[in-house]
């Protein structure tokens, strides 16, 4: 046990420690935290002995304290607050009740935002426990193998084959005849063409996945190419790669402003 | 080709939940009460069947979704990845859902806690927008709940929400037992039922 | 919860076909041939129900779709979700699909105008990518099609593509009826068979 035993609260410290995993963060706020000592010492939240509460929670924020964690001014301001009442629950009365809704019991107010913040921490769990969308149920179309890829939304694509090789034909019917005898030749890909052709990618897009770099149709040499290309612009820190889930997919993201990202050749200046 | 199939494609390829009223302007040929009747026909056609997959009413209108028990294997599939609520979410939505319109000071003063930060992220997430702003000196923002709040929550509308009272009368029941829609007697949001929501938490009501 | 309702809810929420193999990945406690089956099944059902949505098997995998059948009623829903698709969009993506590799130069030839922005556009909606550069003088990009361009077309894979012959055949016959995959004698896609789509649309063999 790190902390010093302050007293005889030590037990419930310990299963505060325990339970919560020693943060003040298990806690959503004071107003969390009252309500688990209360629930610890099983008191009545509209009859709570203000000097016992109040205690635990000062011990309770000590030793966030002497955990070096920050504690959070709201956590402050509540301790402020029961320390109020402690004093005015100390003062007699200040008339003998003449019937007059004066003497109002200190507690009160803090009694009614318990009550209230325990509603609202139970209607949560409530709605939180309900079967959701992208959680536990799933509408169309919603699941991929990589991450959810923020693109644009184009809609469906209603295109018709048939239309590809119509536009196709009519294209053929007015094309130059001498335009069909270059040959292209994609061999002897080195890895800095790999590296221009990644970078050229991201000066596109800010995501890509992976298995959009190497295809079917692609040598064994130039997948072994291309990821050693993906590595090197990781050692050079320009791109952070990153994956879902194990055997996920893998994507990359640039890792500095597009424009800082070395010049390669894009899309407009490849005129010969 | 039959109305059913024709509302069946038009669930299957929309995006969002479709309402009768779109689903009668989509499909103007066809009588309101046919397609109504389409609607129950194809939900009772997938209930029985008993697949993967069900028609679910839903933040106001139709919409076609697995069901909570294959959900496992969908979730294998990269499904469970986007959603995820922290319990400070939760609790902030659930204020906003109650208690809409709700500034975010009375946010903070029910939770305790600074709200800013998780109210963004519900803005964000469209599960919660702006209303507008209150009449009251700083004309602080109001929040509400949107129709994604519904759809992801599957709720056909607000009135959907158990009351708080009913919340309160679970105490000692496992909460994820309660899936259904509870019937309703007194809906705690939106201004008119303001009265009743705070009498609810008067400590004398309390336990 | 059976394996059917499985498959069927992965099919559902799956973006994309999926491959058998996949499917056996994600269903890695059922056997291979059990799935198998059970996606005939699903078939079967889908098929005898009659409704607006099948299952069928492309490019390379399973997809749940409607049916041409209700193609009418999906359209209908709105401008923004069946794009239309620009002429120099559609013959710009032909060329790439037949000549691929490509760069824009060789587009630019074909057609005889500017290519750079309906390249970009071809790029966003992923129906063409980048292959890599070539090695020649000024290093041009190069371009090809992707998976989601045969998800379009519904083709299982380039093979698909119908040769330049076959499109001068249905010349000949109403082209409605020429929807499946064609046989093919000649691929003219990649670069192992450029040569013989050279040949192909060589204009001597041409009409």
């Amino acid at each position: 046990m790190l902390i010093p035993a302050h007293d005889e609260n030590l037990n419930l410290l310990e299963g505060v420690h325990g339970a919560c995993n020693v943060s003040l963060e298990a806690f959503e706020g004071p107003l969390d935290l009252l309500l688990h000592l209360i629930r610890k010492n099983e008191l009545d939240i509209t009859d709570i002995s203000i000097a016992d509460i109040t205690r635990q929670y000062l011990d309770y924020i000590r030793m966030m304290r002497e955990l070096n964690l920050e504690v959070a001014g709201d956590f402050l301001l509540m301790a402020s607050t029961l320390l109020h009442i402690k004093s005015r629950m100390l003062l007699p009365r200040d008339e003998p009740e003449e019937g007059e809704d004066e003497g109002i019991d200190p507690r009160a107010e803090l009694v009614r935002r318990l009550l209230e913040y325990q509603q609202y921490k139970e209607a949560g769990m409530v709605i939180g426990a309900r079967a959701l969308l992208g959680r536990e149920v799933f509408s169309r179309g919603t699941c991929n193998d990589g991450a959810v890829c923020p693109e644009k939304d184009y809609g469906t694509l209603e295109l018709e084959l048939f239309e590809l090789v119509g536009a196709f034909r009519q294209l053929l019917a007015r094309m130059p005849v001498e335009s069909f005898h270059e040959v292209a030749a994609v061999e002897a890909f080195s890895i800095g063409d790999s590296i221009n052709e990644i970078l050229a990618l991201l000066q596109e897009r800010d995501l890509v996945r992976f298995e959009e770099l190497v295809c079917d149709d692609m040598t064994r040499e130039r997948v072994i190419v291309t990821l050693l290309a993906l590595l090197e612009l990781c050692r050079l820190k320009l791109v952070r790669i990153f994956q879902n889930s194990d055997g996920g997919g893998i994507w990359f993201v640039p890792a500095v402003e597009r424009d800082q990202l070395p010049e390669s050749a894009d899309v407009d200046n490849n005129n010969p | 080709m039959s109305l059913i199939a024709a509302v069946e494609s038009l669930l299957f390829t929309a995006e969002a939940p479709l309402t009768l009223d779109r689903l009668c302007d989509l499909l103007s040929e066809f009588e309101r009460d046919a397609i109504r009747s389409a609607l129950k026909e194809l939900s009772g056609l997938y209930d029985c069947r008993g697949g993967g997959v069900h028609l679910v009413e839903v933040a106001g209108g139709w919409q076609l979704r697995t069901r909570p028990e294959v959900q496992q294997y969908v979730q294998r599939h990269g499904g469970s990845r986007s959603v995820k609520f922290s319990q400070s979410a939760l609790e902030t939505l659930a204020i906003v859902a109650y208690r809409q319109p709700a500034t975010r000071s009375e946010i903070e003063h029910l939770r305790g806690v600074d709200c800013g930060g998780v109210l963004k992220t519900l803005l964000e997430r469209k599960l919660v927008r702006i209303l507008g702003k209150k009449d009251i000196p700083g004309r602080p923002l109001i929040y509400g709940t949107t129709r994604e709040f519904l759809e992801v929550f599957g709720l056909k509308d607000l009135k959907g929400l158990p009351t708080l009272k009913e919340i309160q009368a679970l105490d000692e029941v496992p909460y994820y037992e309660q899936q259904e829609d509870l019937p309703l007697d007194g809906l705690p949001a939106g201004g008119a039922n303001r009265q009743e929501s705070l009498e609810l938490i008067d400590p004398e009501n309390g336990r």
